[in-house]
């Protein structure tokens, strides 16, 4: 018998390795799998790299996983917030690399991952600072049918840590609203995919139509007691 | 003579005249948000956010946010009649595969030939963050800046080139400004229109670059789908 | 107001120019928008170039297009059935052009033109003759961490046909089982999308969860009266 | 010694007996098909079909055939609860990004190395025709082979190389056939099992290619997700 529900942050999260890349859903305050992370920094790998469409707000969260020196490298394309602090200090002493990556190349580096793409020329970016690589290389380009791309690579997570609003016991999710953002492209893109959700659904009772995220992209689902989704520290961003 | 700078709302509302019936719009954060207030009674717009939205509604009645619904800046929204939620790739995918017909940005610099530099000052030491601006700069069938003319200093933020960090090449249409509105095109600067008072001359001096006359501003139409 | 509903298909198909990409969806019997394509045949445009799974079956449908001599070349994965006479027949007197592509490079090239991307480095079909041009030169390849690749490029279509089962005056569109199919990726990939439905949505009675073609990838929706979905030939395939 | 060739149910038997509990499999059209009558009870196996399926059950009773919901052969089936539907970009995604964890197909030829044949005999004139047959070859976590091990004629359809066109190179990893079962390796065939009394000198002689003993077959274990 399938049965994807952990009894536990902690079980779901068992054999999270040094050195692990992680991806992270969420966007603004919505679809932050907050629990998840902070069980992630009670597990304790470290050497990470994260992946997240921003670099941590305030002290909580993805700040307090950074605050706590577990973080080698973010690839992110937002890092900097009103709120940043964590984040901003700890890049300022060197002591995190950060890849910046335009957001839809992020979206679409993982979608490729997912899809067992190689790689794919895309047009955001070309002719820009984010056209290079970290070592100031160009990436490569090319003209196809008289517009310019660059090429650019599947980002592949060992991990990955999402917020789904109902998951069932073949992993199946639903999300909420617009907390869905990151959550089911994040989902196909990494060798084990953590989904929190609110409420356990019996198997059969999704609609197959309306299943965003299949369970086949899903390792384990673990349920968290509901909160209000809060404001947080998100004052400005992109 | 004399002239006077239209106001945040008059530009927002200049902005929002250009905006057609039926048209998918993302209105980047900032300024550009301003444009959502003043779109003509009658027609239908739906807005776009980058986060899995289309068919964004205003911002809810105090008490009644749903911090699982806010748009690019964060700040809550709500959702029309008609509208749908989606995830990232998918969002994007319809911004960078042109299905978007206008993007409103606001910008640091553009190039008279529509070059955009709107994600980074370059400042040494400053933490670099670039979000969606790239994307959106690109995607949409038109993109649109939304801008002081010029800045606190009194220089031009249209330029000859950009020498800020460049978030596009050649890709604004038109610019939307306090003193007038410009197209850019391959061969350079077009007037759309001036604040009344403000001359040709008087622009092109403020602009240092050479505007060329457009006695009829051409309409904006629908692309055809 | 934005109404994107149709009177009729023949006012929802004018337009169609000859010589255009058509894409059309569906998959064995579920999903083909017979009543498009039969409007398509009434319509009248030649030359055109059809993006199908299939090449036609029997005598109706794709297959009655294709003996009506309106179609130059079909760009398909598998033409070849046991009720695919028409085609066969035209295949076989060289009087139609046929460029086979493996089936999820078919969804893949589509996809990339509704999403903007340029090219893609796909490993499906990596070392066969299907790594070839039409002109038998190999097709572009590259080892990507050890893996090899062939590029592929977009299909972008200037129509696509596609059906579906309720639609709203916005475009948002839902299907019915399996029948969405090629429809939601053939929608993104063409410059104009037509989707048959049989049930009009009033505006706000999807569930936006759960809708699956946002509108903005719909031009017209057109209702058609309910019809059991029928077997019709389709005997073998694949 | 004499032997007895395995019937087609007691392949499927034999295949189905390696497929493991919470495995994701997709099973080609034609024999492959059959696997899903084998299953071994207790356990649960989800099934997908290239069309946007998975939780794929069985066919349905006759005169409640839904031709919405068919396989990939075009047959009529039933969705179990849990499965789910999704569109054709998703589903091969799905199968070219490694999610599928077993995949068992037919095939006219195989190497010993795992190339593949199965998608056309190459006779001219013949209308070529692939459907997923080559995203299913190289997508897989493991692509499984289920065919009779000689032709009618009694040359073996295992080769050294693959005469008949390319469906994926070096994608196969094991063939089930009325034989035996064998492992392809870079190095060359291993040995899994061979119905009673056929030596594996005897089996060498009708393969015409060496085979490596397995006095262990190596247990199909669950790939860690």
């Amino acid at each position: 018998m399938i049965n994807k529900i952990s009894a536990s942050v902690a079980e779901a999260l068992n054999g999270v390795r040094d050195g692990a890349t992680v991806l992270i859903g969420g966007f603004g305050t919505a679809g932050i799998p907050g629990e998840l992370i902070d069980g992630l920094i009670e597990q304790g790998a470290r050497e990470l790299t994260v992946v997240n469409n921003n670099a941590g707000n305030g002290d909580t969260g993805l700040a307090a996983l950074l605050k706590a020196g577990r973080v080698r490298k973010v690839i992110c394309s937002f890092p900097r917030q009103v709120d940043s602090q964590v984040f901003d200090a700890l890049y300022r002493s060197g002591q995190l690399e950060l890849e910046l990556v335009p957001q839809g190349n992020l979206a679409e580096r993982l979608r490729a991952a997912g899809a067992g793409i190689g790689a794919f020329f895309t047009p955001t970016g070309f002719g820009t600072e984010l056209a290079r690589n970290a070592d100031g290389s160009e990436k490569e380009t090319r003209v196809i049918n008289g517009k310019s791309y660059v090429l650019e690579y599947p980002i592949l997570g060992d991990v990955a840590l999402i917020k789904a609003e109902r998951g069932d016991r073949w992993g199946n999710l639903t999300y909420r609203k617009a907390a869905r953002n990151f959550g089911p492209v994040m989902a196909t893109a990494a060798k084990r995919t953590i989904a929190s959700v609110y409420e356990i659904a019996e198997l059969g009772s999704f609609d197959p139509e309306a299943v965003v995220t299949p369970g086949i992209h899903v390792s384990a689902v673990v349920r968290i007691p509901r909160v209000a989704t809060q404001a947080g520290g998100f004052k400005t961003a992109a | 003579m004399s002239y006077t700078r239209r106001t945040k709302d008059e530009l927002a509302r200049r902005v929002a005249q250009d905006i057609y019936d039926g048209a998918y719009v993302n209105l980047g954060i900032g300024q550009p948000t301003l444009v959502a207030n003043h779109l003509p009674p009658g027609i239908e717009v739906v807005l776009h956010s980058e986060n899995g939205i289309l068919g964004m509604g205003p911002a809810p009645a105090q008490g009644e946010e749903d911090y699982d619904i806010i748009n690019a800046g964060k700040q809550p929204v709500t959702l029309l009649p008609g509208g749908v939620y989606f995830h990232h790739a998918d969002s994007f995918a319809m911004m960078r595969g042109g299905h978007l017909d206008i993007c409103v940005l606001g910008a640091f610099q553009v190039s008279a030939t529509g070059d955009l530099a709107n994600w980074s000052t370059g400042e040494p030491g400053s933490i670099p963050a670039v979000g969606g601006a790239m994307d959106l700069a690109i995607g949409a069938k038109q993109t649109w800046v939304m801008m002081d003319l010029l800045t606190k200093k009194g220089e031009s933020k249209v330029v000859p080139q950009c020498t800020y960090p460049l978030t596009g090449i050649g890709c604004v249409k038109r610019i939307y400004s306090d003193l007038a509105t410009l197209e850019c095109t391959p061969e350079g600067l077009r007037l759309i229109d001036a604040v009344q008072g403000l001359s040709v001359d008087e622009l092109q001096r403020l602009v240092g670059l050479p505007i060329a006359p457009s006695p009829t501003a051409p309409s904006i139409l629908p692309e055809p789908q």
